[in-house]
């Protein structure tokens, strides 16, 4: 048994009547890739928001590296080792892509200036670091939210669609780098559509349906399990298409 | 095209500007040349340099939380006033020098803000800009009722020899306040640069503004350093209303906590180039003399009240990132083309 | 043409003219995006696919009038359209389904409906049309006076659909209708789709999700770097490996 | 208009303006035509200060009227005479907008700039009481033809005059006779705007009624823009015999449509200030007639003429054939406060420009004065509580009556009889 | 010693001083909720109608009654027209659009003021009626003036029937949509443009109307227009932003407050309690007494 890093117990998030996260209990191993799938409106985003501080969960607890951090703020959470990215990569504007670097709260230990370089460095995009944040392409922009959350020296990283909107050629690359950082010993949380990425790069997978955490199990598990094509494909009505 | 001679010397400007050292070369060229200034002029354009000198730190204040963290304080003025009236308070009542009140006004109006912007920075947009706006009218409501402000009779603040609590030949004048008000603006123009273009505050500060949640997912206290923005914009204000009571030597609410000095902060701000340094020294030259010279000088008309009512509305249509933007070469013939054929796209309403 | 999906149900005693655009030539301030491009609506369903940043939206958009053309011209029949405004575009017949669906949250179905049916004055041809949407999405029936951002999904996407037809279109633009949907209900996003062009509508539908889009497709078009790299069946894209590979990763 | 603001004849002046031209960019401009202005020494040149914009801009404009009319007459009559030369009178104005600080540059541009020989000063204390003190730094004289609060005179100002008397004795003394009127009220409701003049106004009617003995049922200060609804309602509950008013016309008239509104209805109403102007009058249109107010000078007054305007007609009369409207006190104080400049002028028997020894011994002599005029007799008091003000002028209770004319009531000899308890 | 006669006249005041606020707060409502325009110029267009009423009155026949429809029309086509240029500096790719459309109109209410007190000059004038005079005293509760109840029910009606067009209508469904989504009502074949138009129009007829009937009960004067403005404010923070039947009840506490703070706490306190009230408001209910705002 490995380590675990990251555990939720009963963690729950209502909105008024709706229950958006209903007693997810979840734990992610150090090392770990784990990709999160579910239908729209099954609470996946919810779920990573309540994770890193966004909501404070009705019930439930969050556990990371043996701290109990259900309820901080989101930016304690940060410094606490847990990154995310957004799934619209927006630079802050104005500002140039390493000053967006250094903009990142990093520990105290860390000298910025030269963590910044080696990030920008290994994600290939050191030569545009004092260009206008604002004038990047869209995959370089997803790079820049990925550089940015790397700053923290996160010991987890929690990404939303990683690859959504990049072509494919660009998508590979990113996959590359999270495996190289996944090598190092970097734990991942992805929320991913796009089942042949997911195939591609997850440990393990966890399907959210309606708000409860249904299934667990490494793809091909997950894949043909009953309660997820249930899930995703609903009750077939003749009319009623389920989506 | 009879623009190309433009765009180069523009384009030479800009080289300038992008060398590293340029702005330290500016900043240093402007102390130099705004120290000696006062001795070409009389008393009158002594006093007309000095309100630029403070609105233009007044704009560069309100660009701090306004500006650079991007929200949108209608209530700025309060600070000014109660700068003012605090000053005008210890000179009266514990009959203090006037840098005992100008130190005083500061770190009250610190507190003040940081109390005030602990539940009031917790809205953000429409709701912080009226909120602020609804603050700032009931503090000034506040003070026409209260004793201590001289209530609607207003307060008249001590002045003469001996007053000012620094070494001084006789009264304070012209020349004292300029000075004053040079070292204040120079102070804030500093500060404002240094912290918000040279430090990772100031990128943090951008980062919120840009993008709260991301900003927060990357460690920043949003909360605690929106809080500081505040608390220091408002301080500086106050320092300003501290230092132009004791010039003005007469305060009443419906002068120094009127809304026109919020309105005004944020149009020379926004007219001048929201969120740069630049924006609100040119917004502030401007609109200030504007409007101070059109009322001495056309005395007996009130058509310039409409006129700058007309600029303003322009500069919004057209030039919408203010003078910074056209210095930037945003507001060229074109743009200014593409502006009038879309404004006329709009009017198809039939 | 595609000989291998024939539409037997097809209504059209009078088929809807072709949508045509001919070298357009577009951007955004001084940023040329779509370069010498054209392009028309055949048959059922034409697909345009290409890489993020192709300029596929952009290209669409001067097809319903949200972006104006620098150069070239676009025709619908005999009629010019090249920048017509959109409402001008909607009455002769051209109808968007916006990215993701875009259905207005806070009106009831009745209403996004109504404002679908906007351009129509004849209460008549109003009647007629809602009833064919009702015809069409007979789950829309007992959800008209609900919020629409109270439907499911799938619910939703029939709104926006409905509300395309509100407007007597015979040709539809979507612009990526599945955004937002997961992946296994894309197919049947597709399927409602697929009831416009039982009823005679002439589709061109922008796609990320290419396999799925493919399988309906009649017609291809792919866009790369705002040129034109593909115009035709699905079996003779099938050859094109590079395209398929570096553009589509298929 | 200045006619020699284009031509800059000293090159130091323009150097000036043209450096601060460098520093201010564009707006500078304005600056350097304005700056350099250097003056002939053919003309005596008075700065204007007040207010023709802001909230005080109807007060600020009656000002303007009586220092222009008194400008325009005294150079039709060729000028002031110093020992047998005549030099005519110019005016230079600036607006103040009501704000205090745009008041004292404005001030300061006219002793530094404009270099005047003096100045008429602004409408409203606040104004003034930022004014002043410019004054008193630069030596200036400065007469204001509307400064009625208090205030400014408790600050001593040695530079500062005023030739209206203080509200504090305009509001009570006229509403002392008020409430002499037949059959003697015996409560009256004191309301009035929480404003420096107003509050002054509606304390110094308390006072009056105090004085005489009379029960206040209430002294209620409002916001200037606030409905008076509230005011009255709380009023009629009470049932006075009498209601006083401080404030300025908006105040007024919405006051008194609130009462006719809600049928209150007491024997009548004392508003102070402005019941004898146009605007009190369109303002409230027929409801006008009857209330009473005070004044310290009318057209049809007998005072002792003087200079210009050999009697209180002669000069209603100028100002109707200037303006086509009667002129109210604020307006005759005004221009009186140029016929005060211009005999003590004559008396300093200096010619334009005068230095700063001369403009303070013109101090001197405007302290020492005593001036007739259409307006009435002119002296400033020496020391006190009104340092500097006229109190001589003595203010008397009117009553708007048949086409809403203003005649004086209560006991002066010229009195008509008031129409009291109002019957309308 | 309350006396419950004060109290009924203050009761009176309050809602009829309410039903004024209520003619100015509905357009308000409806440009801040389908327009996202904070309109900064609202207390000018009161102040506008007002002076219409006090220079066109005389000419038909001094009854400042009969304008009333003139200044709606006349109005609404300010309005359409003024439209397209806050639709245009609060679109496209500019930064910060609800500071553009406060900062436009905020220099489009300086030029209104400017103009109307560089051309009338700064008396405040009448805005005669021969109709509406006094008040209906009602026994045990207060006096009703005539003036008055009349706002107040034009105020109501006309939130009503702007009710009605709203959600009733198609042309008041395509400004809902527009609300929503510009764009998308746009590819409907909604000429946005105009609808927009209409909306801003609405607003600006139905407040220059409500300020004919301000100078009928007031007076008019070039400065009167600020104080409207911040009731405007105050009536949306209260109702919930862009909730807009939220308007009427709104209304009706702003005048209650205002009334019975004069009466029973002290006049020179109104202010001062109505801006401490919006203040504390917006603190602890940002989403409004009504609970129906929008808290983005």
């Amino acid at each position: 048994m490995s380590e675990t890093l990251l555990q939720t117990d009963g963690l729950t998030k209502r909105f008024g009547a709706l229950t958006a996260n209903d007693g997810i209990t979840l734990g992610v191993d150090r090392g770990e890739i784990r990709g999160i799938i579910g239908p729209n409106g099954s609470g996946k985003t919810t779920f990573f928001n309540s994770l890193t501080g966004f909501y404070t969960p009705d019930a439930g607890t969050v556990t990371f590296e043996g701290t109990d951090i259900t309820g901080w703020d989101s930016h304690r959470i940060a410094r606490q080792g847990i990154g995310r990215t957004f799934q619209i990569a927006a630079p802050f504007g104005n500002m140039t892509v390493r000053q967006n670097m250094l903009a990142v709260q990093t520990p105290k230990s860390v000298d910025e200036h030269e963590r910044a370089q080696e990030i920008l460095e290994f994600l290939d995009i050191d030569h545009i670091a004092d260009d206008d944040a604002s004038g990047m392409s869209g995959g370089q922009k997803k790079l820049l939210g990925l550089g940015r959350v790397l700053m923290l020296d996160p010991a987890c990283i929690l990404l939303d669609e990683p690859t959504a909107g990049v072509n494919p050629a660009l998508a590979d690359r990113i996959l590359d780098h999270l495996r190289d950082l996944n090598d190092d010993g970097t734990t991942f949380l992805i929320i991913e559509h796009d089942m042949d990425v997911l195939k591609q790069i997850v440990d393990t997978v966890s399907v959210l349906d309606q708000g409860q955490h249904i299934v667990q199990g490494t793809f091909d598990e997950v894949s043909t399990d009953d309660r997820v094509r249930e899930a995703y494909l609903g009750s077939a009505d003749e009319d009623e298409v389920p989506i | 095209m009879g623009a190309e001679n433009d765009l180069s010397i523009r384009n030479r400007i800009q080289a300038l500007l992008d060398r590293d050292d340029a702005h330290l070369w500016l900043f240093a060229a402007g102390t130099l040349f705004l120290t000696v200034l006062p001795l070409a002029l009389n008393t009158f354009w002594t006093r007309i340099a000095l309100g630029v000198l403070l609105w233009v730190g007044l704009a560069q204040s309100w660009n701090m939380i306004g500006g650079y963290a991007g929200y949108l304080d209608f209530g700025h003025g309060a600070y000014f006033g109660a700068g003012a009236f605090v000053t005008g308070i210890v000179m009266t009542e514990l009959e203090l020098p006037f840098v005992a009140g100008l130190l005083i006004a500061g770190v009250f109006c610190a507190v003040l803000a940081y109390a005030v912007g602990v539940p009031t920075l917790r809205l953000s947009g429409a709701y912080f800009a009226i909120a602020t706006w609804a603050f700032a009218e009931a503090i000034k409501e506040l003070a026409l009722i209260i004793e201590i402000t001289g209530g609607t009779y207003g307060m008249t603040i001590p002045t003469g020899p001996g007053t000012a609590g620094i070494p001084l030949v006789g009264w304070p004048d012209e020349m004292f306040f300029y000075y004053l008000m040079l070292v204040l603006t120079l102070g804030t123009i500093a500060l404002a640069y240094w912290l918000f273009e040279h430090s990772e505050f100031g990128f943090r500060v951008k980062a919120i503004r840009d993008h709260e949640d991301a900003a927060q997912s990357l460690g920043i206290d949003a909360t605690k350093i929106k809080r500081r923005v505040y608390v220091l914009s408002c301080a500086i204000a106050a320092l300003f209303g501290s230092a132009n009571a004791y010039y003005i030597t007469f305060v009443h609410p419906n002068d120094v906590l009127a809304p026109i000095i919020t309105d005004q902060m944020i149009i020379m701000a926004l007219l001048g180039g929201l969120g740069t340094i630049g924006g609100p020294i040119i917004g502030g030259v401007l609109i200030f003399l504007l409007n101070r010279m059109t009322s001495l000088f056309l005395g007996q008309t009130t058509l310039y009240l409409p006129l700058i009512g007309v600029l303003i509305m322009g500069i919004v249509l057209f030039a919408p990132s203010g003078v910074v933007g056209i210095l930037r070469g945003e507001v060229g013939r074109e743009d200014v083309k593409r502006n009038l054929r879309e404004l006329a796209e709009k009017f198809n309403i039939l | 043409m595609s000989a291998d999906t024939p539409r037997q149900t097809r209504r059209g005693d009078s088929d809807p003219p072709v949508l045509r655009a001919d070298g357009i030539v577009t951007g955004y301030g001084d940023h040329e995006v779509i370069h010498d491009v054209d392009i028309q609506s055949h048959e059922g369903i034409t697909c345009l696919f290409g890489p993020n940043g192709s300029g596929k939206s952009t290209l669409l958009k001067t097809l319903n009038g949200s972006v104006p053309i620098w150069d070239g011209t676009i025709t619908y029949g005999d009629v010019d359209l090249s920048n017509a405004k959109p409402d001008e575009i909607v009455r002769e017949g051209i109808a968007t389904v916006p990215q993701g669906g875009g259905v207005f949250g806070t009106l009831t179905v009745e209403e996004n409906l109504r404002v679908g049916g906007f351009t129509v004055s004849d209460a008549d041809a109003y009647r007629r049309r809602r009833e064919a949407v009702l015809d069409a999405f007979p789950a829309l029936e007992d959800k008209l006076g609900d919020r629409a951002s109270s439907l499911s999904g799938g619910q939703q996407m029939m709104v926006s659909l409905g509300r395309a037809m509100m407007t007597g279109a015979d040709t539809f633009l979507l612009d990526e209708p599945s955004a937002g949907l997961s992946p296994a209900l894309v197919e049947d996003a597709f399927e409602l789709v697929e009831r416009l062009v039982d009823r005679g509508a002439r589709i061109v539908l922008i796609e990320q999700n290419v396999k799925a889009a493919l399988r309906l497709a009649d017609h291809v078009n792919i866009l790369v770097a705002g040129e034109l790299a593909f115009d035709g069946s699905p079996d003779e894209l099938s050859d094109e490996n590079e395209l398929m590979e570096v553009y589509l990763g298929l | 208009m200045r006619e020699n603001i284009k031509t800059v004849k000293n090159r130091r002046q323009f150097m000036k303006a043209a450096g601060l031209a460098g520093t201010v960019g564009v707006a500078g401009v304005a600056g350097c035509v304005g700056g350099g202005s250097d003056r002939g020494g053919d003309k005596f040149k008075f700065g204007v200060v007040t207010s023709l914009s802001g909230d005080l801009r109807f007060g600020g404009e009656v000002t303007r009227r009586g220092y222009d009319l008194w400008k325009k007459t005294v150079n039709e009559n060729g000028g002031i005479d110093i020992d047998g030369s005549s030099y005519e009178v110019e005016l230079s104005y600036a607006d103040a907008k009501s704000d205090p600080s745009t008041g004292a540059d404005a001030a300061s541009r006219m002793i530094s700039s404009e270099r005047v020989d003096a100045v008429l000063g602004p409408y409203s204390s606040n104004v003034t009481l930022a004014v002043a003190p410019i004054m008193e730094k630069n030596r200036t004289p400065h007469i204001s033809g509307s400064a009625e609060s208090p205030r400014i005179w408790e600050q001593q100002f040695k530079h500062t005059f005023g030739t209206v008397p203080t509200v504090t004795l305009i509001a009570q003394r006229a509403a002392e006779e008020i409430l002499s009127l037949d059959p003697a009220a015996e409560s009256v409701y004191v309301s009035g705007v929480n404003g420096p003049f107003s509050k002054a106004t509606a304390s110094a009617m308390r006072d009056a009624a105090e004085n005489k003995g009379v029960e206040v049922l209430a002294y209620d200060l409002n916001p200037s823009d606030t409905d008076w609804t509230n005011v009255v309602s709380s009023a009629k509950s009470q049932d006075p015999d009498l209601h006083f008013h401080g404030g300025h016309i908006g105040s007024h008239v919405s006051l008194l449509k609130a009462a006719d509104q809600l049928n209150y209805d007491p024997d009548g109403f004392f508003n102070h200030y402005g019941v004898n102007t146009s605007s009190f009058k369109e303002g409230l249109g027929d409801g006008a007639r009857g209330t009473f107010g005070a004044t310290v000078w009318m057209p049809d007054l007998e005072r002792s003429g003087g200079k210009l305007f050999g009697s209180a007609a002669d000069y209603a009369e100028a100002a109707r054939a200037e303006y086509d409207s009667d002129p109210d006190y604020t307006q005759a104080a005004s221009s009186a406060a140029g016929v005060v400049y211009q005999q003590a002028l004559e008396e300093l028997g200096a010619a334009p420009p005068l230095s700063d020894t001369q403009k303070s011994k013109l101090v001197e002599i405007i302290e020492g004065a005593s001036v007739e005029t259409f307006y009435g007799d002119v002296t400033f008091d020496k020391e006190g509580e009104f340092y500097h003000n006229n109190t001589s002028t003595s203010p008397l209770p009117i009553q708007l009556q048949d086409d809403n004319k203003a005649v004086v009531v209560g006991s002066a000899d010229s009195a008509s009889p008031a129409n009291y308890p109002v019957e309308e | 010693m309350v006396s419950t006669e004060l109290l009924g006249q203050s009761i009176v005041n309050g809602l009829l001083l309410g039903g004024i606020y209520v003619t100015v707060g509905v357009g308000f409502a409806l440009v801040f909720g389908v327009l996202e325009i904070i309109d900064f110029a609202v207390g000018e267009y009161v102040m506008l109608g007002a002076f219409m009423g006090a220079i066109v009155a005389p000419v038909v026949g001094g009854e400042g009654l009969f304008v009333v429809p003139l200044a709606f029309v006349a109005f609404f086509l300010v309005g359409m027209i003024v439209q397209p240029f806050l639709h245009h500096v609060t679109t496209g790719d500019r930064p910060m659009p609800l500071l553009m459309g406060l900062v436009f109109t905020f220099g489009l209410a300086i030029f209104m003021r400017g103009s109307v007190l560089t051309i009338f000059g700064p008396n405040t004038r009448a805005v005669p009626t021969k109709t509406l005079e006094g008040g209906i005293d009602v026994t045990g509760i207060g006096t009703f003036p005539e003036v008055r109840v009349v706002t107040a029910v034009v105020g109501v009606l006309a939130l009503v029937a702007f009710m009605y067009y709203l959600y009733r209508t198609t042309g008041g469904t395509a400004i809902r949509a527009i609300a929503e989504d510009r764009d998308i009502a746009r590819l409907m074949g909604v000429n946005i443009n105009r609808y927009q138009s209409i909306a801003y129009g609405v607003y600006a007829g139905l407040t220059a109307t409500g300020g004919v009937f301000i100078g009928l009960i007031y007076s008019a004067g070039p400065g009167m227009g600020l104080q409207y403005t911040a009731f405007a404010f105050f009536m949306i923070v209260l109702a919930g932003l862009g909730y807009l039947p939220g308007i009427i009840i709104s209304g009706l506490v702003l005048g209650l407050a205002q009334s019975l703070t004069a009466v029973y706490i002290g006049g020179e306190l109104v202010f001062f309690v109505l801006f401490g009230m919006i203040y504390v408001l917006l603190l602890v209910r940002p989403e409004g007494l009504l609970g129906k705002g929008e808290v983005s």
